[in-house]
């Protein structure tokens, strides 16, 4: 009798650690069938699994400088580049799309290694040097192209933004699986995860261990541009035309997704899990803002109610600190 | 990171005197110094005119008020995102209740100043009291902050006295007024970080909120003192802009956040939190503020002045930013 | 005055997997230093954290002055007097030492800071530790270890305790400072204090405890006045075995010269150049008081800092002067900061084992768990570690399997040169006697060890010979004999004739 | 000053402004027939322009020799190139400025308000002889009047400010006519019947929120005319694909779409595009690419334009000012508006997709930034 409830007890402990993270998506996805039915059509569910694709690459790079302590602003500044990029060197036409690829992963690369040299060798906090990289990408864009960028994206990359996979998976989705698939294998499987995740919880006894944690973390920033390059080129097939108004935008998405998923701002925690979450979670709430069609103010209202409360909701244990407890929380 | 206090390895003399410079703020003075410096020679009359001064300063005082609240909250290590929607909310709302009745002036700026407060205190409870990690805390907060905005008004709305608006033109001297209440609330600021308690907790707090709790510090009031210090700093900065700008618009305050982040970061105090210098904060506000002036004072390609602004906070946190504790 | 100024009745408290306390009966009483042991892990720094408020126990009732009290958090502890320095540094490296002292016990007048008194108040707290010098100003983060442990008992010591509780005060301090605090304890206690004293020194309870309390698996086993101890029988009931204490002569190094430093000088350091060679097979200790130079040296030799001069040789061939290439010539560092640097408390066991030397059990860039689960095992034979598993997190191991990991992902690169500081810091008895039983195994089966330690009998016990450092340089270099002991602290207070 | 009253309320009943006004009836004429020249180009058949008085401005008052050298100084509070719109802008005037051999003082916005205000002062601060502004929202307003007590004449360019701000002039084109020719436009494709779905810019931007207003205010004539949704494209067309994907999915029988940029358009016909149902008439500002993306289609449309070429007659009004010449208070710039029917006609394979044409603005100066090819 008494194993039969501790057993039961303890099922449902373990279900409670698997569904609390659920809880906050669970939370959006009630509130968008209760208010809006057409929610789960097939159409609308499509438009969900593209945003989840579009922001969910962003937050993959995300994820991994978040996981080194650090943060990136500047992936949206990555974006934008790439679209600017792209159409100027090709000029619109597939003969040359290789080079505009390759051109705005070498941009890509460059804003990378800036980000993780200021971090790296000058000591400076991410979140001060990936905003002064991201102001620097987008001055450098204007200076280049004087303000209106303008032109068209090579139409042998639209399947990227605009195709389907088997009738009706959007490519972006399946993108950011492979992707995401990739990110999971990376950071739970290999030696580079490890390194990523040692040098996150505690950078000094990385390095006394002989891992590099300048290395690590140089290389999670120049990942996370490249992703950010990935998305951005994502981006622009989607439209087909370089977009002027996302070149000065500062797109805090990719950010919110890997942090309301539950990667810590702190360094080390998080999985690819949670960014998986996340993303979903702001994409379902994006795409259920635009078919609630409220006015500005109560959509931006019922976003960062329900962001707080979703987070609020993930079942983070209300923990009061313990002197044993080092480690700094995520407050 | 953890924060066990231990000697670290010794860095060159030279270096240390250096880095007691940047600790104490003065480093982006030097930046300040120079570009001081570059301007003068480049625009003498130009820029040491009254009128240019006292455009310097007037539209360093938004900025700074709002600077001098984000200051104090990661000094306890947090962070303030929702702080530019608060500004847009106070100033829309005291342009649309004020609208132009004198009487109501003084109410409004004292609501103004309530509300600030308040909604420091919903940051500071959900941050302190529900423990949830401030980026998000205030991220949500930047979005209802900002609806609510919106929802008062889509279009620009109300209008201030003239009172008001005189008062933000009014100058001592070179000095505009904006700029003396932002003096008068560094100087507050800095009594209570420097003479107060609350300050010494404030510190213990942001350096290591475990270790305040040992010696026995309540978290939780002082990191809600924290967050209202700076929604009661972004309430007054509000009232100020919208005297400035006489009538009131749902999206004067954006970016302010981040602009704000910045000054404080280029001023030398740490993100982590505990450390940090008000010195610092103001210097990397006349930072700001003087690259903006720069820009248009020295007539450079419009197309060039990101680049520019990228390369001179680039080359200050470069320089000049404290290297992460290891 | 009450009986019990602070006290346990029936206290139980279990984490995930351990109950670290059961069952646990204690009384201290007024004026009287108690004595609290145990091996580690055996539950000392629960039990303060729960006579403090910082935990509350699952079971049991903690007594404050004959009364029993629910405590919610340190303030309430704080505000009945109780006052304790955990075992964990708590002063903020980036405040002054002033402000550090008076952390929430400030002095104000009309809410503003009443500075006059604060620095007197300082300033007599500073003295009672023998800190007097220390300008008030300067930033805690600057000062050395045992200074900021000093500083953190200042800030005890200027409140108006009835009870004073000390975990491990004594793990960073040595000589003039270790003296101090015996005096301030003993003064303490004198006024009617009631001091509750954890330590893993033996020497120091009969010097200072007048009762003793003795931990086991989370229960007490034995409590008494300290009269009625030996340092056999307290060994004895902490370990629940007999314990090896004596050293015996280590077998005479064999091999040629692995390890050959020449001229050696650190980056910042202005004393002269060091010059040492340690055979395979051969144990070199390095003693010295608290900030004399040692971790700096070590530091140096492994490459975590960098040298201004000098070079270091393995085997013959020269060593880049980095941490990847002191780790390629197979010179590996077991840091004295366990937490800070010598592990990663947040991955498990078996991932900080195989941290050093990843490729060991990667493929293809891919780690293998099987592989990974292996080496802990290997580990766990070898070193006797105890730990639920591989994929325990290593923040939940007890001080003493820790440093055991800490040791084993260093065994994992079979290192030629294996650099120890302070390999038993905070180490409990019956885990020390195991460390020293591997590093004389491992020294046996052929390996160069230098170890740095405070401990004077460790050093001498352990090691062929010994330098002594001063002032960021080697003074002297004592073989092992009969009066080695008092050779060395001559050389290392600089008394030496 | 503790009074109940609210201050102005009094004296801005516009008595004493209508003594002043010298009615210029040229302009008022010019003024009707921007409006009607929209509503021949769209085939509306009731469409009125608002009331509005047109004034004639006492030169004579601005009068004034160049204060620095022997040539003029004029300060330019430009939007700064955020787009397109603002890169011709910006360069236009300067481009005029040139020809006219004047000196140009220049303060960019970012298209940003707050830091307007902060450029106003300081092109106050260097004492121009007068000052061009682009206003970037009523919030710059206090500043402008700043500089108006200081002497300095000032003429608002393509955008409004309220008549507190003291501007000398106003040259623009009217976005109240813009705002309530698309929706007139739909109402009569519709017949006054039907599901429309609005697509504003960004949120809280004037230029934005007027607009909106007034197509708000024309569909409420009609009652059978249903606005299903509103919803913010943030003028790209990125943004208004997704959104328009959305209105897809959720009014499937949607009939037209009021949308006040070309941009949010390009993005609408792309989405319709892609899920193979036919575009609902649609309205914008002409961009080059919207057109060259309908060509050939049957996507019906109504498009004007809000040129950006118009800065060069704010220079120019604002020189005027300074030879003390007569000009207008409210100059309303009138500019080409045309449907599907005619609209092939604008395209231009030579320029790029980001130009609103047909552009007025000289040709060596879009071959210049790159926005045409040399022909
Ligand atoms: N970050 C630092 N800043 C200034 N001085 C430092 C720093 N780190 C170490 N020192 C100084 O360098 C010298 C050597 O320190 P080290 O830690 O090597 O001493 P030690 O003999 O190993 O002492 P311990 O017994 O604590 O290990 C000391 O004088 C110490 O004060
Ligand atoms: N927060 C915690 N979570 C899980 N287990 C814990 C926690 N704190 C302590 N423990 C476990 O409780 C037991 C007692 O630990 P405690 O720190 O009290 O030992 P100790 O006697 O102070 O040892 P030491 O001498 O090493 O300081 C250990 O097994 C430890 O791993
Ligand atoms: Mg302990
Ligand atoms: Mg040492």
């Amino acid at each position: 009798m008494t194993t039969a409830t501790t057993g039961s007890a303890s099922v449902l402990t373990r279900l409670s650690t698997v569904l609390a993270p659920l809880a906050g998506l669970v939370l959006v996805l009630v509130l968008a069938a209760v208010t809006t039915p057409q929610m789960y059509t097939p159409d609308v569910v499509r438009i969900v699994l593209f945003q989840v694709g579009i922001i969910g690459i962003a937050a993959l790079g995300q994820t991994l400088v978040l996981l080194t302590g650090g943060i990136d602003l500047s992936i949206s500044g990555a974006m934008a580049m790439t679209s600017v990029v792209l159409a100027v060197t090709t000029g619109g036409s597939d003969g040359r799309l290789v080079a505009g690829v390759l051109l705005s992963l070498a941009a890509g690369l460059a804003v990378g290694l800036l980000n993780g040299g200021l971090v790296v060798l000058r000591g400076v906090p991410p979140f001060v040097a990936t905003f002064a990289s991201l102001v620097l990408v987008q001055g450098v864009v204007i200076a280049w192209t004087g303000g209106a960028p303008s032109g068209r994206i090579p139409a042998g990359l639209s399947w990227l933004g605009q195709g389907r996979v088997l009738g009706q998976v959007p490519v972006p989705v399946v993108v950011f699986a492979l992707l995401a698939l990739a990110a999971l294998v990376v950071l739970e499987r290999t030696t580079a995860g490890r390194r990523v995740y040692a040098t996150g919880f505690n950078p000094d006894a990385a390095r006394l261990s002989g891992v590099r944690p300048g290395l690590v973390v140089v290389g999670c920033y120049v990942a996370s541009s490249l992703l950010g390059v990935v998305a951005g080129m994502v981006n622009a097939s989607y439209i087909g035309y370089v977009d002027a108004a996302l070149v000065r935008s500062l797109n805090l998405d990719s950010i919110a997704a890997a942090v309301i998923g539950g990667v810590a701002l702190t360094g080390g925690r998080g999985r690819v899990g949670n960014t998986l979450l996340g993303t979903v979670m702001l994409a379902v709430l994006l795409t259920w803002l635009i078919q609630l069609g409220a006015g500005a103010g109560a959509r931006l209202v019922v976003s960062g109610a329900v962001i707080v409360l979703a987070v609020f909701m993930q079942g983070r244990p209300v923990r009061i600190p313990r002197i044993t407890a080092r480690e700094k929380d995520t407050t | 990171m953890t924060s066990v206090a231990a000697p670290r390895g010794s860095r060159a003399p030279r270096l240390a005197a250096f880095s007691g410079l940047v600790r104490r703020g003065g480093a982006v003075w030097v930046i300040v110094l120079a570009l001081v410096l570059a301007l003068t020679f480049a625009r003498g009359t130009g820029f040491w005119n009254s009128g240019n001064i006292a455009a310097v300063l007037a539209g360093a005082a938004v900025l700074g008020l709002v600077a001098l609240g984000q200051h104090v909250v990661v000094l306890g290590g947090g962070i303030d995102l929702s702080v530019g929607s608060m500004v847009t909310l106070t100033s829309l709302l005291t342009a649309v209740l004020v609208d132009g009745y004198p009487i109501r002036t003084v109410p409004v700026i004292v609501a103004m100043v309530v509300l600030g407060a308040a909604m420091g205190l919903l940051n500071g409870s959900l941050v302190s009291v529900a423990r949830l990690p401030p980026f998000i805390v205030t991220l949500g907060m930047l979005y209802l902050v900002s609806g609510v905005a919106l929802t008062v008004s889509a279009t620009p709305a109300g209008r201030v006295t003239a009172a008001l608006t005189d008062f933000s033109r009014a100058t001592l001297g070179p000095v505009p007024a904006p700029f003396l209440v932002l003096v008068a609330a560094v100087a507050a600021v800095w009594l209570l970080l420097a003479r107060t308690p609350w300050g010494r907790h404030l510190y213990a707090v942001g350096g290591d909120q475990h270790a305040a709790r040992a010696a026995g510090v309540r978290v939780r009031p002082v990191l809600l003192g924290a967050y209202v210090t700076s929604g009661v700093l972004a309430g007054l900065a509000g009232v100020l802009l919208a005297a400035r700008s006489a009538i009131g618009s749902p999206t004067a305050g954006s970016g302010l956040e981040l602009s704000a982040i910045t000054a404080v970061v280029i001023g030398g105090t740490s993100l982590l939190g505990g450390r940090g210098s008000l010195l610092g904060t103001v210097g990397g506000v006349a930072l700001l503020a003087l690259i903006t002036n720069a820009i248009t004072l020295l007539q450079l390609p419009s197309t060039w002045t990101d680049l520019v602004r990228g390369l001179i906070i680039i080359a200050a946190v470069a320089v000049f930013v404290v290297r992460r504790p290891r | 005055m009450p009986e019990t100024a602070l006290g346990a009745r029936g206290v139980t408290k279990s984490f995930p997997g351990v109950r670290a306390l059961d069952d646990v009966t204690l009384a201290c009483a007024p004026g009287r230093v108690h004595a609290l042991l145990g091996e580690n892990g055996a539950g000392k720094s629960t039990l303060v954290r729960i006579l403090t408020g910082d935990e509350s126990p699952d079971a049991g009732t903690v007594v404050v002055a004959d009364r029993e009290t629910r405590l919610g958090a340190p303030r309430e502890a704080l505000g009945l007097g109780i006052v304790p320095v955990y075992q964990e540094l708590t002063v903020l490296p980036e405040m002054s030492v002033l402000d550090n002292v008076l952390l929430g016990q400030e002095r104000s007048r009309r809410g503003l800071l009443d500075r006059g008194a604060q620095r007197e108040l300082a300033r007599a707290a500073l003295a009672r530790v023998s800190l007097e010098d220390l300008p008030l100003g300067t930033r805690t983060g600057e000062l050395s270890l045992a200074n900021q442990q000093l500083v953190e008992i200042a800030r005890a010591i200027a409140r108006r305790s009835s009870v004073l509780i000390l975990d491990e005060p004594s793990a960073v301090l040595s000589g003039d400072k270790l003296q101090a605090l015996h005096d301030v304890v003993r003064a303490i206690a004198a006024e009617g204090t009631a001091v509750v004293y954890i330590t893993h020194l033996l020497e120091e309870v009969p010097a200072l405890a007048d009762d003793l309390t003795v931990l086991r698996d989370g229960k007490v086993v034995s409590s008494g006045p300290a009269t009625d101890y030996t340092t056999d029988r307290i060994v004895r009931e902490m370990v629940g075995r007999q314990v090896d204490q004596v050293f015996p002569d280590p077998a005479p190094p064999a091999g040629e010269v692995v390890l050959r430093v020449s001229d050696l000088v650190p980056v910042g350091s202005s004393a002269p150049p060091a010059h040492l060679e340690v055979r395979a097979g051969e144990i070199v200790g390095l003693a010295g008081l608290v900030g004399a130079g040692r971790s700096r040296f070590l530091r140096t030799l492994a490459g975590a800092r960098g040298r201004s001069q000098g070079g270091v040789d393995v085997g013959g061939r020269r060593v880049r002067g980095s941490l990847t290439g002191a780790i390629a010539a197979g010179v590996a560092l077991v840091p004295e900061e366990r937490k800070r640097d010598g592990l990663v408390l947040d991955l498990t066991a078996a991932q900080n084992i195989t941290l050093t030397d990843l490729r060991q059990v990667s493929s293809a860039g891919l780690v293998r768990t099987a592989r990974e689960n292996a080496a802990f095992d290997e580990e766990r034979e070898r070193l006797g570690i105890k730990a639920s598993g591989p994929g325990q997190p290593t923040r939940q191991l007890s001080g003493g399997n820790q440093q055991k990991i800490a040791i084993a992902k260093w065994l994992r690169v079979s290192p030629r040169v294996l650099l120890l500081d302070e390999p038993t810091r905070g180490v409990d008895i019956g885990a020390k006697s195991e460390i020293y039983r591997i590093v004389r195994e491992l020294a046996a089966s052929g390996m160069a060890i230098v170890i740095a330690s405070s401990e004077l009998a460790e050093v001498i016990g352990l090691a062929h010979r010994v330098l002594v450092f001063r002032d960021g340089a080697v003074v002297g270099e004592v073989h092992r004999d009969p009066d080695s002991a008092e050779r060395i602290m001559h050389l290392a207070l600089g008394t030496a004739s | 000053g503790c009074s109940t009253e609210q201050e102005g309320s009094s004296s801005s009943s516009g008595s004493s402004a209508a003594e002043d006004c010298i009615n210029a009836d040229e302009a008022q004429a010019e003024y009707t027939a921007s409006w009607t020249s929209v509503k021949e180009a769209f085939g509306l058949t009731d469409f009125e322009p608002v009331d509005e008085t047109v004034c004639q401005v006492d030169g004579e008052q601005w009068k004034a020799e160049p204060k620095q050298g022997d040539s003029y100084r004029i300060a330019f509070a430009a939007q700064g190139p955020t787009n397109s719109w603002g890169v011709l802008s910006d360069e236009a005037l300067k481009y005029h400025a040139k020809e006219l051999g004047v000196d140009v003082l220049y303060a960019a916005a970012n298209g940003d308000a707050t830091t307007q205000v902060d450029n106003i002062q300081q092109l106050t601060s260097q004492d121009p002889d007068a000052m061009v502004v682009v206003p970037m929202g009523d919030g710059i307003s206090g500043q402008v009047k700043a500089a108006v007590d200081q002497d300095i004449p000032v003429v608002l360019c393509s955008g409004l400010l309220p008549d507190s701000s003291g501007a000398v002039s106003t040259v623009t084109r009217q976005y109240d006519l813009l705002g309530s020719a698309y929706a007139e436009w739909i109402a009569e494709k519709l017949g006054g019947k039907g599901k429309v779905a609005i697509l504003s810019g960004l949120a809280g931007v004037p230029t934005a929120e007027y607009q909106k207003a007034a197509a708000e205010k024309t569909f409420a004539k009609y009652p059978d005319i249903k606005i299903v949704t509103t919803q913010y494209t943030q003028w790209s067309p990125t943004v208004a694909k997704t959104v328009a994907q959305n209105l897809i999915a959720s009014y499937p029988d949607l009939d037209a779409i009021w949308s006040d940029s070309g941009y949010g358009a390009l993005g609408v016909v792309q989405a319709y595009q892609e899920a193979g149902k036919a575009v609902p008439p649609i309205t914008g500002d002409s961009i080059n690419e919207f057109i060259q993306a309908t060509e050939g289609t049957d996507v019906q449309y109504a498009l004007s334009t809000f040129p950006p070429e118009m800065s060069s007659t704010c220079l120019d009004t604002a020189l005027d000012l300074l030879k003390g010449e007569p000009v207008l208070d409210k100059v309303y710039v009138d500019s080409p508006s045309f449907t599907d029917a005619d609209g092939a006609q604008y395209a231009r394979d030579d320029c790029d997709g980001g130009l609103l044409v047909p552009s007025s603005a000289p040709e060596d100066l879009l071959v210049d930034l790159k926005m045409c090819k040399a022909s």
